[in-house]
This record gives structure tokens, sequence and C-alpha cells, in this order.
């Protein structure tokens, strides 16, 4: 008896497992067509590192303290900087991060003694060669800073 | 292709390679089959294809610098080994932890290991050939790490505990998020309980497939779901507990058997029990810090050592550090719990066939960077 | 001396050679489109959508890629058999086609041996399978074909049973007789356990999920076709799905009434349609059946075979032959 | 309380042991014992008819010596406990991997990383390392090294 037993209530549970996909197939779709559509990031991702622009300043507050070279576990931060002033800190004149070897831990911004560091919100970062990974900080500011002029100029152009 | 057996004239063993390039060999795991037609004569695991040198890398390491380390030893359950490190540094040095600190850790932590068991459960069931609860997982799988994600930053390797805390407070966002999560997977489990868990097909691809009976568990040091599938009810939750999980109140699901379908029945249990903790702890969640500022940039423990066990989604899980009084440890060892579950493979496999292998390879739930370290 | 062309039995054998080379072909180049949708919305994600208005062309670019490219013959591969087999499991698809009823006149041979020529040929496949798992010098492409060769004749046997069940009643093996005959109800309503059975046969027959163990991507790689690139696996890929749509079609003309429509009631609308309707229709269940379970091991396929399936159809088939008697 | 009725074992069995106890649960385990290499097999039979398990075997490199730590484990109640055995660098311990048969693999693990080879376990091909690996990485003479102590200088 157990035998039709078996096949009948096997029979039943394919039937219900049928129930569930066929279900599905009048349900809206949960994917997004990724590069037409994007979903929003969340506040808190982790990119690369950037420098912070300061309203007070217009500029970062890298004190080349390297605190966050000292602490990255993969050597990705190299700093330098020359003291512009007798008294007073350093100023950055370079800070390139090699992100091929990063591995977005965080602690280089924790540590930093002013607060100048910050995640990017890029996350559509290709490159060739592992050089291509190598992006320097300062350098992207200052074209951050163009487009930032460019685009004010073009909106009192407009409203002129 | 096929080699004479010098002894036994007519019966013909050959030798399969099973992987590392296979479908379901998850991530490199490689094993060595000697095959008598479809059936298992003798598993040699080879192992060791994606050895990174994590422990020398420890020896080398600041304490601090060791973090994003360890949430890539078993990336699938992150911020559970993550947590585990934690723990492992502040028994050492000696750190308070403030109690919002150690609600949301636990949070975090089980909701890494509902998302690392609905991972396993989708890459099993397609190991057995069905291929759409797979995605039907990670459709529930990226609700959790969308809200790990709101508050890590990260999808995978989340580096969010730190000494004395974590990196970033949880927002009422985060809490609705979570609460909206936990009453979408009510829904959920029925409907993979009448795909999957009832299935005729799956049931007899996993009833009395790859037994492990307590005392070959004991003998390899099985831990985990996969001990748990044989009736003995060890979790170090309980056993030992840490965090808060002495003040939550949770089961710990058993099997009787050891087959395959108890270690299914075990881990789909524990991922409604993950759910009752994040529910309490949610309720529980108290006001305060979360993360204690009196920690120091550079850590000094006094020497010594400390075994600190947690129990990560797949078992057992510890971390062994030696210190020496400077600021990173003499010796950092990791005690990784699919070391054991993999290894029994070796008495599990033989007079299986090899549909069953992948059936068991599957239900044990391995990592196999996890293992190589 | 045109009319006689073109009356001719030879222009009727090429023109229909024609067709049913170009449906063939484009109509496995849907399927294969069709599955992918089936199984993306089922997955509650969209399946191919960039080239062409839902992806629709997206097949078609898939087999100009396959067409380009190298086609890798292994090490130690035998050679002749290596190239035989992709052909040699498509030829005898073709040759089912030749007595499918699309509708009243539209068979290209109305042989009264129609039904023994199909399930004939369909064993084609299994040949062709060992042929290239044979051939491939590779262990996961023997084990699949071995694995083949036993489920095909575990599942000729239940199949070729319940085709035997509507045989009987109709007393002939003429599809055109067989689907003349149920102009007013269904076999499936007469025979729904032969019909059931010949289903669950046909899947396993054409290598389907959750028969699908000679493949078995998560056990052998690719199975019998683990070795296979370029045209070569584009061959077995879209022999797989000409098969479907052979057994699709067997069991519309011999369970689901061919180019009737239910019950006599044809609504105007012509045969063809019907007939094929109702094949993509079963079509689709087959799909649906693969996108949901989990594959059988290989025992317990046999013995599902072996202690249910054949029982199951030798009673059927004895019950009939009674009751055929007894009327 | 296994691990109670295994320390009074243990104290009258290998009286010459150092018996340590950690009531504040700091280490993770309840008592440690260190025994000399040639009784690591006794000790483990002990453990193994207790019903313990075998969690981890590893080793730590001193200048002058080895130390081998296993620890072993039981379901329940909460006591893990740790065997010590202090290996020179030049001497061979002895395999348990018969009375354990996980520890076949924790013992490769120890000799890929140590260089430790175990008597009376056949198998000693590298687990974690290539094939032909000749070097032990967790040395404290390969690559880069932090320090390296002499044992009294940790433990005190």
């Amino acid at each position: 008896m157990s035998y039709f037993k078996e096949i009948f209530y096997g029979g039943l549970s394919l039937i219900e497992g049928m129930a569930v996909t066929v279900r599905r197939l009048f349900r809206p779709l949960v994917t997004v067509q990724y590069p037409r559509k994007k979903i929003p990031l969340s506040s808190a991702y982790r990119g690369h590192i950037e420098l912070k622009v300061f309203e007070d300043t217009g500029t970062h507050k890298c004190i080349v303290c390297l605190n966050c070279e000292k602490t990255c576990p993969s050597g990705v931060i190299a700093v330098q900087g020359v003291k512009l002033k007798e008294k007073g800190p350093k100023t950055a004149t370079n800070y390139v991060i090699d992100f091929s070897k990063c591995s977005l831990c965080g602690l280089c911004v924790e540590i930093c003694p002013t607060q100048t560091l910050q995640y990017s919100k890029e996350y559509e970062l290709v490159g060739e060669t592992q050089s291509d990974c190598v992006i320097d900080l300062l350098a992207r500011l200052a074209k951050q800073a163009e487009a930032r002029e460019a685009a004010e100029k073009k909106t009192q152009g407009l409203a002129a | 292709m096929a080699e004479q057996d010098g002894t036994q004239a007519y019966r013909r063993i050959y030798t399969l390679n099973l992987g590392p390039q296979h479908p379901s060999t998850h991530g490199v795991l490689r094993i060595l089959l000697d095959l008598d037609g479809e059936y298992i004569v003798k598993a040699d695991p080879i192992i060791g294809y994606g050895h990174r040198g994590h422990e020398k890398m420890g020896e080398n390491r600041q304490y601090k610098q060791f973090l994003p380390n360890a949430s890539r030893l078993d990336y699938l359950s992150g911020m559970l080994f993550n947590h585990g490190f934690v723990l492992a540094v502040e028994k050492l040095v000696g750190i308070e932890v403030p109690e919002r600190a150690k609600y949301i850790r636990v949070i975090a932590s089980e909701l890494n290991r509902i998302s690392s068991h609905l991972l396993w459960f989708g890459t099993y069931v397609m190991d057995l050939g069905g291929f759409t609860p797979f995605l039907y997982a990670f459709d529930d799988r990226e609700q959790i790490l969308d809200i790990l994600d709101s508050v890590s930053g990260s999808r995978l390797t989340y580096s969010y505990c730190r000494f004395g805390g974590v990196t970033r407070d949880i927002d009422s966002k985060f809490i609705d998020m979570t609460r909206a999560f936990l009453k979408r997977m009510e829904t959920r489990w029925a409907d993979y309980d009448d795909l999957v868990t009832k299935n005729i097909i799956f049931i007899h691809r996993t009833r009395d497939v790859g037994i492990i009976d307590a005392e070959l568990a004991r003998q390899y040091g099985v831990t985990g779901p996969n001990l748990r599938a044989c009736g003995v009810a060890f979790d170090v939750r309980r056993i030992e507990p840490y965090e808060v999980y002495d003040r939550l109140d949770f089961e710990v699901p058993t099997g009787s058997k050891g087959d395959a379908l108890d270690r299914y029945n075990v881990r789909f249990n524990e991922m409604q029990q993950s759910c009752r903790i994040i529910d309490q702890a949610l309720d529980q969640l108290p006001g305060g810090d979360f993360l204690t500022k009196k920690v120091p940039q550079k850590l000094g423990p006094p020497k010594g050592e400390v075994y600190s066990a947690f129990e990560s989604a797949r078992g057992l899980s510890a971390f062994y550090l030696v210190s020496d009084g400077s600021p990173g440890p003499y010796r950092c060892h990791i005690r990784v719990p699919s070391f054991g579950n993999l290894n029994v493979l070796n008495e599990v496999l033989p007079g299986t066939l090899v549909a069953d292998a992948i059936s068991i390879l599957g239900s044990i739930d391995v990592v196999i960077p996890e293992i190589d370290r | 001396m045109s009319e006689g062309l073109f009356g001719s039995e030879w222009f009727r054998l090429i023109l229909g050679l024609l067709i049913v080379l170009g449906f063939s072909q484009l109509n496995a180049l849907f399927l294969v489109w069709l599955e992918r949708k089936v199984a993306g919305h089922i997955q509650l994600r969209p399946g191919p959508m960039e080239v062409g208005p839902h992806g629709i062309l997206q097949t078609i670019m898939d087999g100009i890629k396959l067409v380009g490219k190298e086609l890798i013959l292994p090490l130690k591969a035998d050679r002749k058999l290596f190239f035989l087999a992709p052909v040699l499991v498509f030829m005898p698809v073709l040759v089912g086609f030749l007595v499918l009823p699309f509708g009243p006149s539209m068979i290209i041979r109305d042989m009264n041996l129609g039904v023994l020529l199909v399930f004939a040929f369909s064993t084609f496949t299994v040949l062709a399978i060992l042929a290239g798992g044979w051939a491939s010098n590779n262990k996961y492409a023997l084990l699949g074909a071995i694995r083949s060769v036993a489920q095909n004749v575990a599942y000729e046997i239940p199949l070729l049973l319940a085709v035997m069940s509507v045989v009987l009643m109709v007393n002939s093996l003429s599809f055109s007789e067989i689907v003349r005959s149920q102009k007013s109800i269904w076999f499936i309503f007469l025979q729904p356990v032969a019909g059931l059975i010949y289903l669950i046969s046909a899947t396993a027959e054409t290598n389907r999920a959750p028969f699908d163990i000679p493949e078995a991507e998560s056990e052998l790689v690719a199975g019998f076709h683990t070795e296979y690139s370029g045209m070569g696996f584009g061959l077995f890929f879209l022999a797989e799905y000409t098969n479907m749509f052979i057994v699709c079609a067997v069991a519309t003309s011999l369970f689901f009434g061919g180019w009737n429509g239910p019950f006599g009631i044809s609504l105007g609308i012509p045969g063809v349609f019907w007939f094929l309707f109702k094949t993509y229709i079963l079509i689709f269940v087959i799909m649906w059946v693969r996108w949901t379970f989990p594959r059988v091991r290989f025992d317990q396929l046999m013995n599902f075979s072996w202690k249910v399936m054949i029982p199951l159809s030798l009673a059927n088939l004895v019950v009939t032959a009674i009751v055929v008697k007894l009327i | 309380m296994k691990a109670k009725e295994l320390e009074a074992v243990m104290i009258e069995k290998f009286p010459d042991a150092p018996l340590r106890r950690d009531e504040t649960g700091m280490t993770g385990a309840l008592w440690s014992i260190v025994v000399p290499i040639s009784i690591i097999r006794d000790v483990a039979k002990a453990f193994g008819s207790a019903g313990f398990f075998l969690e981890s075997i590893t080793a730590l490199d001193f200048e002058d010596t080895f130390e081998l730590v296993y620890h072993f484990n039981c379901y329940e109640p909460k006591s893990r406990l740790v065997v010590r055995m202090l290996c020179g660098h030049d001497q061979v311990p002895q395999s348990i991997c018969d009375i354990f048969r996980g520890a076949g693999w924790l013992e490769r693990e120890v000799h890929d990383f140590f260089g430790i080879s175990f008597s009376g376990n056949t198998d000693m091909r590298p687990l974690l390392l290539p094939e032909d690996a000749d070097y032990h990485p967790l040395r404290k003479t390969f690559g880069k090294v932090s320090a390296y102590h002499k044992r009294e200088e940790i433990y005190g």
C-alpha cells in the first residue's frame, strides 16, 4: 500500500512545487537592467578613499602626518608633503593610492586626525593594467574643482 | 582511459579528477576519486589552492590591520569572522564593549548567518540540479546584503566590527529594513518548503545519503550544523555564550540520523532561529555608545594567549592569539570549522555514487578558502 | 512538363525537406529563446533583452557565434566518430518531421507505419550520444554516454507500452488515422495513465530535467558533450530542442487530438494552428518542469522506470486490451 | 564535569606534568597541561575515551623549542582543555591520527607550516602548500618576521 501512497504523495509534492514556480511567472521582476538603470548607493558605501573639500578653506586639510600610510595593512597609500610655512603643519604635494591592493577596511579614514579622508561613491572603475589602478587623489581633487567651476560658470551664464 | 587493476582481472578501477575546475566543488577543491563504474572506491580531497598565508600575515600585522583579513577567511560569513576576531582581541586586551554595540554585532552576525545559509541553500539545490530555488534564495539574500550594506558600506567583506564596538551606529532605517526582511521571510519559508523540502525528488536525493554519525563526527572534529544533524546539540552560542546570546531565547535545532536531509533541515531551521534572535535583539536594543572611546590606537596587550571560540555559519571557529606584548600577535592561529567537515569526506564518500558525492559535498557546506587560509 | 514537375512525388519530397529543414531550425532557435524567457520569468528576471525586441534575435546571434568558433578536437579522441556524432544526432530528428500530422492535409508522407517510424528513428539519438561520449576521450563524457544508454533502454519500454494502448484503440499505426479518431474526444481523457507515462518517458527520452542525468552539469560538467565546442555543441543543443518538439508533437497527435479542437469545437481556427498551439503548450510544461525540480539520481531513475512506470504501463495495456475486446 | 574527572586522571597518571588551571576563563580553556613528548599518545587516549573531540592542533615556533598545542573540547558542558607539548627543533613527536582519525590532516597542516613530522602518520604530503614545497612558512626563520622569542619570554 505504501507503494501507491508514495507515488500519490510524491506526485502531489511535485505539483505543489510547480505551483510555486508558476506563481512567480506572473510576479514583477526583481532584477535591474544594469547599465540603463542603477540602484541608488547606500549612504555608507565604501568606494576608494578621496580627499574631502572643506567649506572654510576650499580645499583638503591633509597635514601629511602619515598616520594613514602607517596604518594601512596593505601599503596602499603614499603621501608626500612640504612645509610651506615656517610654523604649522605640512601641506600634501602628492597623495597617491594603489587601489589594486586596497581591501577597503577603512582604517585610514578612521585614523585621520583632520578627517580629510572620506569614501568616494565611485564604483565603475575600469583599467587594463595594474598601473591604471593607481589614483592620484590631489589630481582628482583638482579635476573635480575644475568641473565644479565649469558647472558654476554654466549656470551663471544661463542666469545671465 | 581505464587502467586494468592488477589484482582483480575484470574489475576496472579508474581515477576521476573531480575539480579544481568543476561546477560543484565550491571554490577550488579537488577530489581524486577512484571509481568502480559510478561507485566511489576511494576519495582523496586535495586542498590548498586558495592558500594565502593569513596566519603568517597575522604575525606580521598589528591586530587592527588584521581586521580586513578576518572577513576574507570565510567570505560567506565575513561578519561572523570579523566579529570573532574582534572578540578574541577584546578578550586579550581587556576592552569593555558597550551594550548597544553588543546587540548591533549580534544582529549583524545573525543576518550574515542567514545570508550564508541562504547561499548554501541555493547552491545545494543547484548541486542537485534545481536551478530556480538558487535564484529565489539569492533574491532573499540580496535583501540582507542591502541591509548590511546600508550600515557597513560593503556587501561581502564587511570589516564592520572594531575593537570596542562597531564602525557605524544603526539607525531607524536599518531597523525598519530588518523588520521588513523578517516579515518577508515568514512567507518565504512556506514557498521553500513546497518547492524543495517536501519535494519527493529532493527527499530521495538526500535521505540516507552521506550519513555522519556522532562518533564519526567526534573523531573528525565535525562541528556546526553537520554535528547537530547527528543529534548532538552543540552550539557555541549556547555552551559558552558570548556577547548577549545568553539573554536571547533560541533553540538549537538537531537532527537524528546525520544524513544529508538532516543537515538540510538543521540549517533550514537555523535560519528561522536566527530570525527569532534578530527579532528579540531588535526589541531589547538599548541606547548608548556604539563604540567605546577608550581604545588606544596602538594596542599593547599583556603577554599571554587567548583562544576565543565563536559559532560561525559552518561551526565552531576560533582565533588563537599569542601575544608577546607587541602591537601584533606572536602567533595567530585560526581554527576553521570546514577543516574537520571536509576531512570527514575521506570516510563518507567511499561506497557512494558520483551523484551522491556531489550531494554530500553540497550538504556539508564547506567554504574552501576558509580551509586554505 | 511543368505540371508534371510540380505534381511529381520528387518535387513534393524536396519541397517537404526544405520546409522541414527551415522549420526545424527556426523552431529550435525559437524554442531556445522561449526556454530562456520562461526560465527568466520563473526566476523573477527578464531573460535575454538586448538583441532585438525582448531579445528575440539573441539565439540567432548565439548561433552565429557558435559557427564562428573553432571546433576543438581533444587529444587522442576518435576523430571520425567525434565529428560524426553531432550529425548523427540531427539526422533522425529530421526524419520524424516526415510523418508528423500538422494538419488534415499537411503531412509530408502519410505512412501507415508512421508511429513506428518516429520511435524507431528517435532511438538513433542514443547512438549519437554514445558515439559522442565515447569519441571524446573524456571520463565525464563517457560516464554521460553510459548513463544515456541505460536511461534510454529503461524509458523506451514504458514509452512504447503507453503508445501501444493508443494504437490498440485505433487499430492503426498511422498518425492521421489516430488523429481522425480523436475528433470527438481526445485520448488523454480515455487514456490518462498512458498519457502521463508517455509524457514522463518522453522527458527522460529527450534528456530533459529532472531526467537530464547524461548531461548533469553539476556532476558530469556537461556530460556527453563536455568536449564539444562551436557548432558541434550547437548541433547537440539544437537537436535537443528539435527532439523536444517532436516528442511533444507526437504527444499532441496521440493524446491531445492533433489538429482537432477540444471536443470537436474548432472555432474556425485551421487545424495546423490547433496542432502547433497544443504542441507549444506541452513544450512549455516540459520547460516549466525543468525549472522547478532537482535532478533525480541515476539509480532512482532506473528504479522509477522498472518499478513504477513499466508495471503501470503494462497494467494499463492489459486493461485497454480487455476493454477493447469487450466493446 | 568531565573536565574535573579528567583533571584527576591527569594528576594521577602524569604527576610530573605541570597542570595550570584558568579560573578566569581568559584563555578560553579550563586548564592546560604541559606533557613531555613521549606520553602524548597516552594523554590523547585518555581524552578520547572521555568523549572529547580534537578541535585543533597547532604549533608555536620559539627560539629554543617548538611548542605543540592541542585543543580538546567536549560537547557538554563547556570544557575546553589544552595539552601542550614541548618539542625540540629536531624532535619527532608521535602521531595521534589513529586515536582521533581527524588528526591526520591537522598534523599534516602543522608539518606544512612548521616542518614537524609526526611518526606514525603515513601520509605526510603537503596539505595546504604546493606538492613540491620544501619550506615551512610559519617558522620564524622564514620570510618577514617581527619577533623571535624564547619560550619563557612569553609564558614567564
